[in-house]
């Protein structure tokens, strides 16, 4: 693969601020990153993108183009879960699948946020729908998680699923709504509103995610150490499959004729795991699972293998395929 | 100066909410809530992780009656069990006002 | 009213912000800004204020128009609380009166500042003296809520009012203290002073005013609840009395002959309710009042009303009669 | 190891600064605080408001000798039957050292 | 519910680890640490200076049976008489689950 | 001495912030500024000089001069808390001497940052090798200060001093490992990454540092009272200490043919005390000596004087020499 792109991927402030904080971990300096302030860059990650994306939307307009890559979203959403769940099967018990495999059905924010910056160093750009797709794509794994436990799981009564709440937790999770909200701002507001709101949530965009990814890097860093209790199969699911997934989006974007842009961005998104979302829903509907594997698989091992190699990785592949 | 006791849970945050219910429907006369404790306990290290918010515990102590605790204690047996962490009871004099 | 101005003043990134956050409340997200973010971002908005205000008034000067707005801030900021007292010993307590009293005689910064940036989205401008006028008004208030308590209230020995603690709590607040303080380093510093402070105080001042809003919204939005607690009499009065207060203001401007743009924002003030420093105090010197009515009126009622339908409506009329 | 009384005490915020006065007044050797606690009592929730700081409580406790117990309790009575509150007392052995 | 001790250490924040390790060493079951706890003793006030750290308490608990509280207790000692702090030991009922 | 040059200093925002936060505190205002702020303020500035004094480095490359600084900067990092520790044994026991020695022998990133805007307010630069420099002068004079105490003090065992953890605290403590850290990374991505980084890092410098010095204020004027409690000997120290470091730095800069801007920035380095590294490793290898004295001289006496006197202070002394 292009060694070129790997480096240029790389020898990127954010990335490298992600491994500066993982070294920092490592090297157990005392450097941390308390809460609130990571909260701060998140969420301004988050608002930053739906206001930028709702922007390009309501340039662009809802075309059917838009629509196809939405379908794609659902369709890989609730795939992923259910066949990462019968994988995961072959080795776990019910619950700790159902737990990971919905870890993996969903997306990491941040992931394609990163590749989105990557994507912008190669001059090339990606449709603010997107961000939709993206927003579509991180609840359902949830869902189809808790269906497939009570499918597949014996419990007693006092551990019944409570549907609502699980509804409630999936589809309006915050960042899920902050994402939702947001775009359809900065749709409404269009040209005008993306100017006012541009100094802050444009320009300073890349610095705050470097700022926010050496934060991730301390986090991803501390969970480092538990890769050895979670056992090589784990590990090795937690590369591939992402790669996997990759593939399988990049065929079906080919296959629906995505731009390039947004086939790389869509493949990036089915490679990712949510390390938020997911784990906090699961911790309540499902305490049987151990959160130090799902967690740890998604913060510690999918999330920098993406942000390392899988993003030069998918657009080497992107980049042989469309060229 | 009243003699009560006094029942105090350290339990993963996500289920604060349950324990909270728990207290008013056994019908407490109030309770005390610390957020963001951490700690270490069956199931290990619990050291409230500033991204995922997974690994966080809370305190919650109230006073009450002892019948009164007894009942919280039984109702909170279950959710413990499942979940993880601990209730103790202890015996304190309350100042009424 | 102009619809278009009620328009122009909503579909704006700050008050879509803010009713993104009220929603989110609303349908029992667990979106949420923690502390000390709130803090980091008003802290951020009163200096910003200071500051450019401050450098406006290095360039207008201290002329008489000045002297004259300031006197009708302060004239109107120990107006207020008396009539408005009066009003409401109508149906409520001493205590209780004179903290809502004081709430309504006291202003509220955000306010303010939407206000402001209502102006400027309309091509317009105020003068930075201002500023000077709203710090005059955030204090008088307190002191004269507490006059009227020590005449109207028979209290125990045990519960005198400590009044020097009171003046200084009054005068010495941090946003009065804030923004005096950058007030006079912005007058100091000039134009050198601000080209260095504005790529951060001036540039990203929208986009941090709507993060802020959203999080006004989500707090306005918990209080939500407890409007029904606070009775029709109250909320009509939450409604009610910003109007008067504002029509008042714009009568007195008028006379005065206040320029147009000073004219609205002093409306503005006059209409606007304080939730941070009268609350604290009230809480202070009148623990018998009830915090979750004024607090309530303020956050839940009278806020939200001025930033969706106050602040177009002030600035109709003012239209009307300044042309 | 010394016996000795753990006095707790849970009040507004606004109000922490009087109950310090007080521990201080009767000559208490130490205390420590935990501020923004929340809870719920006779005075409805006080979940700290982020932005008001209204609705929030601080959270104090102080290791004394028995009368020394006695005469905190008594002077705190006044505070916390005007602006709320609770405060317990219980037994716990200190370690000199 | 089965008759324990609890231990309660406060301490400046730089020594917690030492006594986390002391914890440990005297193989207690568990323990709840609460960060940024502040309070006055014999060492002056100690309120949590926000920029360079120092002055700041942790408050550590720990439920364990009398023996090991006294072995923790013990073992604490020196520490705390070198670098200050608190510990006391009360009697509590711990709920099995 | 040239009162211009002290105006010049004096009547900037950030330096006028830094005396709005002493005034708060003295006035009893309840103005505060919650942690994690300035945690995110410090950050920052370390990141933001860290990334550009590394862009810098990527442009002049290491010449033989910069080489020439860094060793310099060794030399004082090593010199200043050993004659420090033997002029303080005339008053003080050997642990508070180890723990001011230290103190003082370490260097202050902040007034290191102030001086930089300082320089620049008067149209002059100084290298980007000078971050390396502070970098290094961090943390040696806490070795120093261990060794002197483990030849002067006779302890007991039970307080030997755990080398290995003592090495770790200091050359890996945060900010010395996010300088080195972010020095590299702006080193390495060279003019692109500093393009990408500008904005947050760059353009927004003078208001971040305008901002933290408002709490830098505060967190000083809470210290100030208890300089009483220090007496006249430390205050004296204090003071003069710093004017005896920079004027030393000055002579060797000179002799070493440094240019201006470096010269001062270096005679900064050197006038300026830590309080925050040294003093979290005094704490915890020296127990026995007492923070409120070392704590206290670097935060409410030495910090102030260099921020508003020292400053243009040793810069005029370089003026006369360098012309
Ligand atoms: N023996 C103990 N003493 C004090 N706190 C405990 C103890 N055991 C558990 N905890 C607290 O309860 C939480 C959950 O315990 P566990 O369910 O045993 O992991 C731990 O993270 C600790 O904060
Ligand atoms: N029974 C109780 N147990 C524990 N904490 C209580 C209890 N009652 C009140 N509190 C605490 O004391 C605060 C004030 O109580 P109150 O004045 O009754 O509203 C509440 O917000 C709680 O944090
Ligand atoms: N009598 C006491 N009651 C409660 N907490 C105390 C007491 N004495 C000391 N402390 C706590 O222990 C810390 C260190 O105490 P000391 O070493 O005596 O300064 C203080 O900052 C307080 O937080
Ligand atoms: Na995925
Ligand atoms: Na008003
Ligand atoms: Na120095």
């Amino acid at each position: 693969m292009g060694l070129d792109l790997l480096l240029q991927n790389i020898l990127n402030p954010p990335v490298l601020m992600f491994m500066l904080g993982l070294l920092a971990v490592l090297l157990k300096t005392e450097l941390e990153i308390p809460q609130p302030l990571p909260k701060l860059f998140s969420l301004y990650l988050l608002i930053a993108i739906g206001l930028h994306g709702g922007y390009e939307l309501s340039k662009s307009g809802l075309t059917l183009d838009v629509l196809k890559v939405l379908l794609l979203a659902i369709l890989m959403a609730i795939a992923v879960p259910i066949y990462a769940f019968f994988i995961l099967r072959l080795k776990l018990d019910v619950y700790n699948a159902v737990a990971i495999a919905a870890t993996y059905g969903s997306i990491s924010a941040v992931t394609f946020i990163t590749a989105g910056s990557f994507l912008n160093s190669l001059g090339q750009s990606y449709g603010g729908y997107m961000i939709a797709a993206m927003t579509l794509m991180e609840s359902p794994a949830i869902i189809i998680g808790l269906i497939l436990l009570s499918l597949f799981a014996k419990r007693n009564s006092n551990s019944q699923i409570e549907w609502k709440e699980v509804f409630r937790e999936s589809f309006l999770n915050p960042s899920v709504y902050i994402l939702m909200g947001t775009l359809l701002i900065g749709f409404i507001t269009g040209e005008k509103g993306w100017k006012a709101m541009e100094p802050l949530f444009g320009t300073l965009f890349k610095g705050m995610l470097a700022f926010f990814l050496l934060d991730m890097g301390i986090v991803a860093g501390r969970r480092l150490g538990e890769i050895k209790k979670v056992g090589t199969f784990l590990v090795a699911f937690g590369i591939l499959l992402p790669i996997f997934n990759a593939s399988l989006a990049i065929a079906l974007a080919k296959l629906f004729g995505l731009s390039k842009g947004d086939a790389f961005m869509f493949s990036v998104l089915c490679a990712s795991a949510s390390y938020i979302a997911v784990p906090a829903a699961m911790r309540l509907s499902v305490p049987e699972a151990n959160p130090s594997l799902y967690v740890t698989m998604s913060l510690a091992i999918t999330f920098p293998f993406n942000i390392a190699v899988g993003i030069p990785l998918y657009y080497f592949l992107i980049d042989q395929l469309w060229g | 100066m009243e003699p009560m006791k006094k029942v105090e849970v350290v339990i993963d945050s996500v289920h604060l909410n349950k324990v909270l219910e728990i207290l008013e429907k056994q019908g407490v006369s109030g309770y005390t809530v610390i957020r963001d404790v951490w700690g270490k306990g069956e199931r290990g290290i619990m050291a409230g992780d500033e991204l995922t918010d997974v690994f966080k515990n809370s305190y919650i102590f109230t006073v009450c009656t002892e019948e009164v605790a007894k009942r919280v204690a039984e109702s909170l047996r279950p959710l413990l069990s499942k979940v993880g962490g601990v209730c103790i009871i202890s015996d304190v004099l309350w100042l009424v006002h």
